[in-house]
């Protein structure tokens, strides 16, 4: 059961990042992305981890994606919506598949012997977030909100723009 | 005068340091103050320098003057250790003399003066600070320190010069020097990290020059790495010293410099070379100095031959004394090479003379140059007629640098002759043949510039000025004195030649 | 005679004084340097009577090892190389001896000296440089002096280096003019490579003996401490010195150019005194040259007879009288040489002075003459008899006795030489060395007439006689020039005779082969008169004689092209060898070697920056490269 | 114990975060024309932190948050050198803020900001916590490498830099999931117990670790993940510039230094196998680091050149990092401090330059020797110091670092180090040529015209002296003053500062810092033991 | 049960595929979302280790799951960030291609 679900849910997950990686149509592309990034919550709740698919569901699909296509719009021009691959692709494919080649024999060798998945506490994830994982959480709320100015202050339009 | 012993070398170290600092916050609409000033520093430091050299107690030998300012302790274990002993005693006097001298005939520098001098005091510092400093840490700052000021020397007050077939700028002949020079350095660097790493392997890393002598002196250094590590500082601060073939900046650096530069650099400068090979490669990589003493002797009779070749084909006066400098140093390589009581002697004793000497020269060359702004002397001619001073002196001096009874250069040479007549027989007949190839150019150089007829284009032209000819008349004197009554340096000299490992 | 360091000191103290206030001094300093000489003439008879009255037994005198002869030692430290005590070091000393060498030649220098100096006083008469003159000249003297004086051969090589300066400084004393400049520079560099020798020479001495003094370096040979080979090198090595300070050949060439110095200089330096230094130096050097079968003397005694015959035809040729006289001297030092190659040692030394006092003569005689005609070329003089009386008197008898007219100086001392040639030789040396007579009454005479007899030419007929200044010191070197011979013979009393003064192991009496002394008489006698028929009566023309001779003369007129052949080894091998230097060193060492790399890291880094394209993409695969390489190489480099 | 008993130990923290939301605020309120205050007030309270934080934490040995948090003399001496980067990089920015950018009031907010994101760096004992102050401290440069909105380069900097950053950010997280996925823990020193004991194990915890060490071979810019940083150094504004080169490569080290010290030096046999690939990068940022900056022409991407070199002098101190002597990070520490001033002296006079003239390339300094005195002799101080001449600090930093790591041995590691600091002087020496030597536009050069050609005129020589000894030659670079009159006049008291005190700095590092390596002694012991 | 094994799998295949997207394409805003993927990769992988971590009760150690929620939102910040400089880019620039964005090099 949990292997078909799994397969099932790889093949929409790298199929959506392949997509992603390959079409020729931005938009395509963007949608593509949410396809894997769904699937990749569908990944989370195969490994009992109802609270990330569901973070994953709402920032992913419900933020960032709308922000890229957003961008997508925002930052269409003459060759829209038609886009290709620079011309190192070939030098590209081989590198990638180069740290495939590492990544893959890496985790093989000697696995990761794991026990049986289980759930985790909705409780227990908060009372650590803010508890031991106080402080990187203000961090990255700060980060956010240097992010949020920076992005203010860089896209808003200057006095001569319109 | 016990107090002043206690802080004599850290004086002599400070006051042109803090001279160049001084120099700084001179006016700098009114160049003269700075000349003054800076003649005031370099007045007090040659007295300084004299007064530490008359106390230097040469019946008791070893160092003296000793004194340790902690610096860095811990592993490291640098501290600001100083002290002299014979070898460097008459160094810092020539020092303190060239110095004066450069500063004195400096009063012609209107350019940006203050910044002149305030880094020829600082490159006086670092030469003073090489001297005295039993620390290698140390030797290596001061000795940067002494290159680093080089550059802007030579290349804001320096003049760049159109050969008929090439030509040399100032800031060629400028950064080749100090890139040169620097590398050097890096070569001495590595071997001076080499050696504290094979201290430290022996449970005593130690920057201080004391301790490592005293521990290659009890063998503890391993033979093979003595023999791997002494050509990093044969050939480090043997390019300072002109060793062919690491030799070229030497001379381009002399055409590009101005007067009061050259004079240092070749006048004291390129002993620093000579000295370091001596302080730092023998006592402290004494196995590893016997080992490539042939191969220094070898590249010390060719400095000696080749710089007198290439003397005689060229028609810059300049180059001309550049070379001869070269030819010069290679004496002075000889001499280390030979471990020879006689010839570290007559070494160290070259060292001094040929520091005189050569500032001697630079001094006239720059009295002509500044009157007739030309030093080809294919057109130079009859000088004589109006500048027969001049002309005068720089015949002493080129007598010195060929070797005559009388001056000081003789002793010197005669006593590597010696040296290493004893060791190396073949490189003692080359270097007298050397010496005779000095007069060919010297000759040629006199005959050419100074005699034949007057020209009417000198007729206007005025001998060297006050400043000029007192310098000069000043080194003659010196020349004179250690060539007739050489003992007074020598018996300082003497007793801590023995001391050298391997003598 | 402990005093006798005085000698060159006087003169020492005299040169820097003249040079830095001479103008303020009367004369510009000529007075204080003839003072200094005069006193050093006056402290030689000092040392002179006191020699003779010391023996064996005075404090600092000994019979000295190698030579035989009563020998005065004195000397301080000058300065220590090395420590003193230690294994290695050396002691150098200021010592010098006097024995009967030294007190030979302290005459004949300190007198020569002083004549030229009072004579200079007339001749340099206005010289804007005068005390720069006088400087060189009381400097010159002194080193000469020490020269003689010394007993080490260090201090020997010093004042012989000094002497040299001098002499470059006094040839080139009117260094406006090219010649002069290029003869100073010439002088200097010849005698330099000999100098060479010499100094190797004096090393290689000391590393064996471990001393430099020079009866050290005796002893050893007698003792054996010197090897065979190390004493004939040695000896070679310093003859090489002595060959470029004597002007032998193929070092002869800088001498005839050095007459384009003054002619005082010319017959004090390079005559009379400093070209014997070379002669003197192997006459001092004597035991070392005689042991182990006397190989290199030898080579002294070729070397000789080879320089005083080639030299003697050059000067049978010679147009300037001042030449003339300068190839008579490398002809006569020549002599010298065979004599002390040929065992005559006390015949080489009587030479020596007999010849210093009538060459200076003679010098001094083409002086008069040259300063009052200001003419040299002997094709324009002529006839000078008439006006110039007393100069005509001195040159005959310097040209008399020189070429070996009876009973005038030259006649024993060159009489000496030939029976010590006939003696100690093979008989061919005899035979050149009695052409080499012939040659040289033949120049002698033809100086002679050609200058002071025949015609005398219009525009000298104002010329006057020189000044007494300059004539007094010319008779009284004549004197000597007519008597100095008669001290070789065995006169009754106290002095024995020459012989019995100098000498080589053991003193001897005058001897007189008659042959030799009847042939070389003839000779000389014959040879004056045929110069005269040919000068003065004009009775006998050479046109015929020049014609048939043609091409010999052509070479002995270019003086065997040896100029020719130094210029073309310095033109093509040393200048060539130099410029190759020079380029090597800016092409090669500086330009690839030097530049080479400079230029080469530069361009890398011209060509590297290509590597940062601009483009991200280029970044992120360098990137990925790199975590890709990185994670292998950590995976494979942990075990 | 609570997890949060000690809390106050994290007061500076605080405070700076504090601080940062009152530049924002009062940003609101100011006018137009006073936003120096916001720097001034922001300088004030970096100050008053730095004081703060010196008498509060000095000797302190604590850590919070189930050891997420160190503070110690480690995290102290690194938080006192980021907020003295502050101090400086604020000092520089002012007149160029003022001059150049909008917004300006943020722009001292977010400097702040990222001076919290550098000191929770140098704090972090743990990858998580480590990579969140790292991304704010990112986030923040990001930002401000694109600040100058209108600056096509800027855009373009900034864009490539925060592609290239996520990008290398996704790397280091790929890491830390390996690591985490084999031994468990993100934390320090548990890794270093995992890492010691681990045998049989999975080998993509070797992969982790080498994709951590990418992440922050990017953040100090290390050859081969270097190449964003000339052009973000060329694009970004000038003082962000500075700091990039300064303040994030130093808060990178200070990150790298403790996760080595404390996550892979205790670990033994394998940390000595690692070092050698650490060597070979360190190698290799020398290398074309020093070797590239020969060929640039713009002073900016010169500068980033020369810091992807002296990146490659500092690693190869970190990986001379070990148990036995505390020499390498002392030498690593100093160098970080060293290098710094002495950017600040280089960069306050660049900074200078640029808003007097707007120029950036290097063949417009000719002639500041002359216009401009004492900006060209800070610069050129600096840049000997840059180069390792003595007196100055760049001598003994890298004295003491090559010396630490030949000790190690690595001698030919510092051998090579040696050899690229003589490259480096090399292009060090062409910006003090410019500005001494060369002739500034219109103006011949001073000394040349005696040469050969000039035989002829040998005669009139006597008219030639006259001029040059009567009349003062014309002022070096006057030419460039009737250009820019700006050159003409003092630079400004912001700049100055920056300059008066990095010189002392420098002067007193290179002349005797015993002092400086004693705190610096201290610090190394808390993270070497 | 599906191994953590074939979960890493997984995620390396993702995180490759999302680095050839960053490598190979020309937009800036498709590079972003390949970042995207890898992030999600790195994601896959925390939680698969974390879930299957070896402990003494199961999920003890959730540490992977809170470096996600971190990285998530680490993520969503960089892509707003991002995203504003690629307008402001295109607004000066007029393209977001970066083959094109070269105008500083070498």
């Amino acid at each position: 059961m949990s292997w078909a679900l799994f397969i099932v849910l790889a093949v929409f997950t790298l199929g959506g990042g392949l997509a992603v990686v390959a079409t020729r149509n931005v938009v395509q592309a963007a949608l593509a992305l949410l396809v894997s990034l769904i699937a990749v919550a569908g990944i989370y709740l195969v490994l009992y981890a109802e609270f990330l698919a569901l973070v994953q569901v709402l920032i992913y699909g419900g933020a960032i994606v709308i922000v890229l296509i957003f961008a997508i719009m925002l930052t269409r021009n003459a060759e829209y919506p038609r886009t290709s691959d620079n011309r190192q692709w070939p030098l590209a494919a081989l590198a990638a598949l180069g740290l495939l080649g590492v990544l893959v024999p890496a985790f093989l060798i000697n696995a990761v012997r794991g026990t049986t998945p289980s759930n985790a506490a909705f409780t227990d994830i908060g009372m650590s977030l803010f508890t031991t994982w106080a402080v990187p959480f203000e961090v990255a709320s700060l980060v956010l909100l240097v992010a949020l100015i920076g992005a203010i202050i860089i896209a808003r339009s200057g006095p001569g723009e319109n | 005068m016990a107090n002043f012993d206690q802080v004599a070398l850290l004086l002599l170290i400070l006051v042109p340091l803090a001279g160049a600092g001084l120099t700084m916050f001179m006016p700098g609409d009114r160049p003269k103050d700075s000349w003054y000033f800076a003649m005031f520093v370099g007045a007090i430091s040659l007295v300084i320098s004299l007064v530490i050299f008359a106390r230097y107690d040469y019946e008791g030998g070893g160092f003296q003057f000793t004194r340790v300012y902690e610096w860095l302790p811990g592993p490291m274990d640098i501290s600001l250790s100083l002290g002299i002993d014979g070898i460097s005693a008459p160094l810092i006097v020539l020092n303190g003399i060239v110095l004066m001298g450069g500063v004195m005939i400096s009063q012609n520098i209107t350019y940006r003066t203050r910044e002149f001098f305030v880094l020829l005091l600082a490159l006086a510092a670092g030469v003073y600070g090489v001297f005295v400093v039993r620390d290698l840490f140390f030797l290596f700052f001061f000795y940067e320190l002494a290159v680093l000021p080089m550059y802007l020397l030579i290349g804001v007050w320096g003049s760049s010069t159109r050969f008929s077939d090439f030509l040399r700028t100032k800031e060629y002949g400028a950064m080749k020097l100090i890139l040169f020079l620097v590398a050097g350095s890096i070569l001495i660097w590595v071997g001076i990290l080499a050696v504290y790493v094979e201290a430290s392997g022996q449970g005593d890393g130690t920057f201080s020059l004391q301790r490592l002598s005293d521990m290659a002196a009890s063998g503890q250094f391993d033979s093979n790495f003595q023999k791997m590590v002494f050509p990093l500082f044969m050939i480090g601060f043997g390019s300072l010293a002109g060793l062919w073939p690491f030799h070229t900046w030497s001379p381009d650096g002399h055409v590009a410099a101005p007067t009061a530069v050259s004079m240092l650099h070749a006048g004291v400068l390129m002993k620093l070379g000579a000295y370091g090979i001596i302080r730092v490669g023998i006592f402290l990589l004494p196995e590893g100095a016997d080992w490539w003493m042939p191969v220094l002797i070898a590249l010390g009779t060719v400095n000696v031959l080749y710089g007198a070749m290439s003397a005689m084909s060229q028609q810059d006066l300049k180059y001309i004394i550049g070379y001869s400098s070269v030819s010069h140093m290679g004496y002075v390589l000889m001499g280390i090479a030979t471990l020879d009581r006689i010839g570290m002697g007559g070494a160290v004793l070259q060292m001094f003379s040929h520091g005189i000497m050569t500032a001697l020269m630079f001094t006239l060359v720059g009295a002509i140059y500044d009157r007739t702004h030309i030093r080809d002397i294919t057109v130079l001619n009859g000088l004589f007629g109006r500048m027969g001073v001049t002309c005068f002196f720089f015949a002493i001096a080129g007598l010195c640098s060929l070797g005559l009874p009388g001056m000081s250069g003789f002793i010197a040479e005669f006593m590597v002759f010696t040296g290493a007549f004893r060791t190396h027989l073949w490189a003692a007949v080359l270097a007298v043949i050397g010496a005779a190839l000095t007069a060919v150019y010297i000759l040629r150089l006199l005959a050419r510039t100074f005699f034949g007829e007057p020209d009417v284009r000198w007729s206007g032209l005025s001998d060297a000025g006050v400043m000029e000819k007192s310098v000069a008349g000043a080194f003659v004197l010196v020349i004179l004195f250690v060539g007739i009554w050489p003992e007074p340096v020598l018996r300082v000299i003497n007793v801590s030649v023995p001391t050298i490992p391997g003598v | 005679m402990q005093w006798a360091w005085l000698i060159p000191v006087f003169s020492f103290a005299a040169a820097p004084i003249i040079v830095l206030i001479g103008d303020r001094l009367p004369g510009k300093g000529a007075v204080l340097s003839i003072a200094a000489i005069a006193a050093g003439f006056v402290f030689f008879w000092i040392a002179l009577f006191g020699w003779m009255g010391a023996s064996d037994g005075t404090e600092h005198c000994y019979i000295a090892i190698g030579t035989e002869a009563l020998t005065c030692n004195y000397d301080r430290v000058w300065f220590n190389a090395g420590l003193p005590g230690l294994p290695g070091s050396v002691q150098l000393t200021w010592g010098f001896f006097i024995d009967p060498v030294t007190i030979a030649m302290l005459g004949l220098v300190t007198f020569v000296a002083l004549m030229v100096q009072i004579y200079s006083l007339g001749y340099m008469h206005g010289d804007p440089r005068i005390n720069w003159y006088f400087a060189v000249h009381a400097l010159f003297a002194a080193s000469m002096l020490t020269i003689i004086l010394s007993d080490s051969f260090l201090l020997l090589y010093v004042a012989w280096e000094l002497v040299g300066v001098c002499s470059y400084l006094l040839i080139g004393f009117w260094h406006e003019r090219p010649a002069a400049r290029e003869a100073a520079k010439k002088a200097f560099i010849v005698t330099r490579i000999g100098d060479v020798g010499l100094l190797i020479g004096i090393l290689l001495l000391w590393h064996h003996v471990g001393s430099f003094g020079i009866t050290d370096a005796f002893q050893a040979v007698q003792n054996g401490t010197l090897s065979e080979g190390v004493t004939i090198a040695a000896s070679l090595l310093l003859f090489l010195g002595a060959m470029g300070k004597s002007a032998q050949i193929p070092f002869h060439v800088w001498l005839p150019d050095a007459m384009e110095g003054p002619t005082p200089v010319s017959a004090l330096i390079h005559a009379a005194t400093m070209v014997v230094a070379g002669v003197f130096l192997v006459a001092r050097a004597y035991p070392l040259f005689e042991a182990y079968n006397a190989v290199p003397l030898l080579v002294v005694a070729i070397v000789g007879l080879v320089t005083a015959l080639v030299t003697a035809t050059i000067a049978l040729v010679a147009t300037d009288i001042k030449r003339i006289l300068a190839y008579s001297t490398v002809s006569h030092l020549g002599l010298m040489m065979l004599s002390l190659g040929a065992f005559g040692y006390t015949a080489a030394i009587f030479h020596l002075l007999a010849h210093g006092f009538a060459k200076a003569l003679l010098f001094l005689g083409s002086g008069s003459v040259i300063h009052s005609t200001e003419k040299q070329e002997i094709s324009e003089l002529g006839g000078l008899r008439r006006v110039m009386p007393i100069t005509t008197i001195v040159f005959a008898i310097g040209a008399a006795s020189l070429g070996g007219i009876p009973i005038l100086a030259g006649f024993w001392s060159k009489d000496e030489i030939l029976q010590a040639v006939s003696h100690g030789r093979n008989p061919v040396f005899i035979v050149f060395a009695l052409i080499t007579a012939l040659l040289s009454a033949l120049y002698m005479g033809r100086a002679l007439f050609a200058t002071f007899f025949g015609r005398l030419p219009h525009e000298l007929e104002h010329t006057h006689e020189s000044p007494p200044v300059m004539t007094v010191p010319l008779m009284l070197l004549a004197i000597l020039a007519i008597g100095f011979g008669l001290i070789s013979w065995n006169w009754p009393g106290a002095f024995g005779g020459f012989g019995y003064f100098v000498f080589n192991h053991k003193p001897h009496g005058f001897e007189f082969t008659w042959w030799i002394g009847i042939l070389s008489a003839v000779m000389a006698v014959g040879a004056f008169v045929l110069t005269y028929l040919i000068y003065e009566k004009g009775s006998i023309s050479l046109e015929s004689t020049r014609r048939r001779f043609a091409a010999i003369l052509r070479v002995v007129e270019n003086k065997y092209y040896f100029d020719e052949i130094y210029q073309w080894t310095i033109d093509r091998v040393v200048l060539v060898v130099a410029n190759f230097v020079g380029f090597f060193d800016r092409a090669i060492i500086n330009d690839v070697g030097i530049n080479g790399p400079a230029d080469v890291v530069r361009w890398a880094g011209i060509k590297l920056r290509l590597h940062v394209t601009g483009h991200l993409y280029s970044y992120a695969l360098a990137m990925v490269l790199g975590t890709v390489g990185l994670g292998i190489f950590w995976w494979l480099y942990t075990s | 114990m609570s997890l949060t008993s000690n809390l106050d130990l994290l007061t500076p923290e605080f405070a700076l975060a504090g601080l940062a939301f009152l530049v924002f605020a009062a940003d609101l309120v100011l006018p137009e024309g006073r936003k120096n205050l916001l720097g001034w007030f922001s300088i004030a309270g970096l100050l008053a932190l730095i004081a703060v934080s010196v008498i509060m934490l000095w000797g302190v040995e604590e850590t919070l948050y189930n050891g997420l948090l160190a503070v110690d003399d480690f995290s102290l001496w690194f938080k006192v050198l980021f907020m003295g980067i502050g101090v400086f990089i604020i000092l520089s920015s002012m007149d160029f803020v003022t001059e150049n950018l909008e917004h300006k009031g943020e722009f001292y907010g977010i400097v702040l900001f990222s001076i919290l994101g550098m000191n929770i760096m140098a704090q972090s004992r743990e990858l998580l916590t480590a990579y969140i102050a790292l991304e704010l401290l990112s986030f923040s440069l990001y930002v401000l490498a694109a600040y100058a909105r209108d600056s096509a380069k800027s855009n373009e900097g900034g864009l490539k830099y925060i592609i290239i950053g996520a990008f290398s950010s996704a790397i280091l997280l790929y890491g830390v999931s390996m690591v985490y996925a084999v031994l468990g823990v993100t934390k320090f020193e548990a890794i270093a117990a995992g890492l010691a004991t681990a045998s049989e194990v999975s080998p993509s915890l070797w992969v982790g670790v080498a994709f951590i060490l990418v992440g922050l071979g990017f953040k100090v810019a290390a050859v081969p993940f270097h190449m964003w940083a000339p052009d973000v150094y060329e694009g970004a504004p000038y003082p962000i510039t500075a700091y990039l080169s300064i303040g994030s490569k130093a808060a990178a080290f200070a990150l790298v230094l403790r996760l080595a010290a404390e996550g892979f030096v205790p670990v033994g046999d394998r940390w000595e196998q690692w070092q050698l690939i650490l060597a070979v990068l360190a190698a290799l940022s020398m290398l074309v680091g020093n070797l590239v900056a020969l060929a640039q022409r713009n002073l900016k991407r010169l500068m980033a050149y020369s810091s992807i070199g002296h990146s490659g002098f500092i690693l190869a101190g970190v990986a001379a990092l070990s148990l036995d002597s505390n020499l390498p990070s002392n030498g690593v520490m100093l160098y970080l401090v060293g290098y710094s001033v002495t950017n600040f002296v280089v960069f306050g006079g660049l900074i200078s330059f640029f808003n007097m003239t707007g120029k950036e390339m290097m063949s417009d300094l000719a002639g500041l020797g002359g216009t401009q005195p004492f900006l060209a002799a800070s610069i050129a101080i600096g840049m000997f110091s840059l180069a390792g001449l003595p007196i100055f600090a760049g001598f003994a930093i890298k004295f003491y670092l090559f010396t630490a790591v030949a000790d190690e041995g690595f001698l030919w590691l510092a051998g090579l180090a040696v050899f690229f600091s003589l490259v480096s002087l090399y292009y060090y020496l062409q910006v003090i040529r410019q500005m001494y030597i060369q002739p500034a536009e219109g103006e011949p050069a001073f000394g040349h015209g005696y040469g050969y050609e000039h035989i002829d005129a040998a005669h009139d020589d006597e008219e030639h002296d006259e001029d040059e000894h009567q009349q003062p030659a014309r002022r070096y670079g006057a030419a460039m003053i009737e250009t820019y009159p700006a050159l003409g006049r003092r630079p400004s008291i912001t700049i100055l500062a920056v300059l008066g005190a990095g010189l002392v700095a420098v002067f007193w590092i290179g002349i005797y810092p015993s002092p400086l390596l004693d705190t610096i002694d201290a610090a190394s012991r808390a993270i070497l033991g | 049960m599906v191994d953590l094994v074939w979960f890493q799998l997984l995620s390396a295949a993702l995180f490759v595929i999302g680095l050839y997207g960053v490598l190979a394409r020309r937009s800036a805003v498709l590079i972003l979302m390949s970042i995207e993927l890898m992030l999600n990769a790195v994601n896959i992988n925390l939680i698969a280790a974390a879930s299957h971590m070896e402990g003494t009760n199961p999920f003890a150690n959730f540490d992977g799951q809170l470096i996600a929620i971190f990285i998530i939102t680490v993520a969503a910040a960089e892509v707003g960030l991002a995203l504003a400089i690629v307008l402001r880019m295109y607004r000066s620039r007029s393209t977001v291609n970066v083959d094109e964005i070269n105008l500083m090099k070498w």
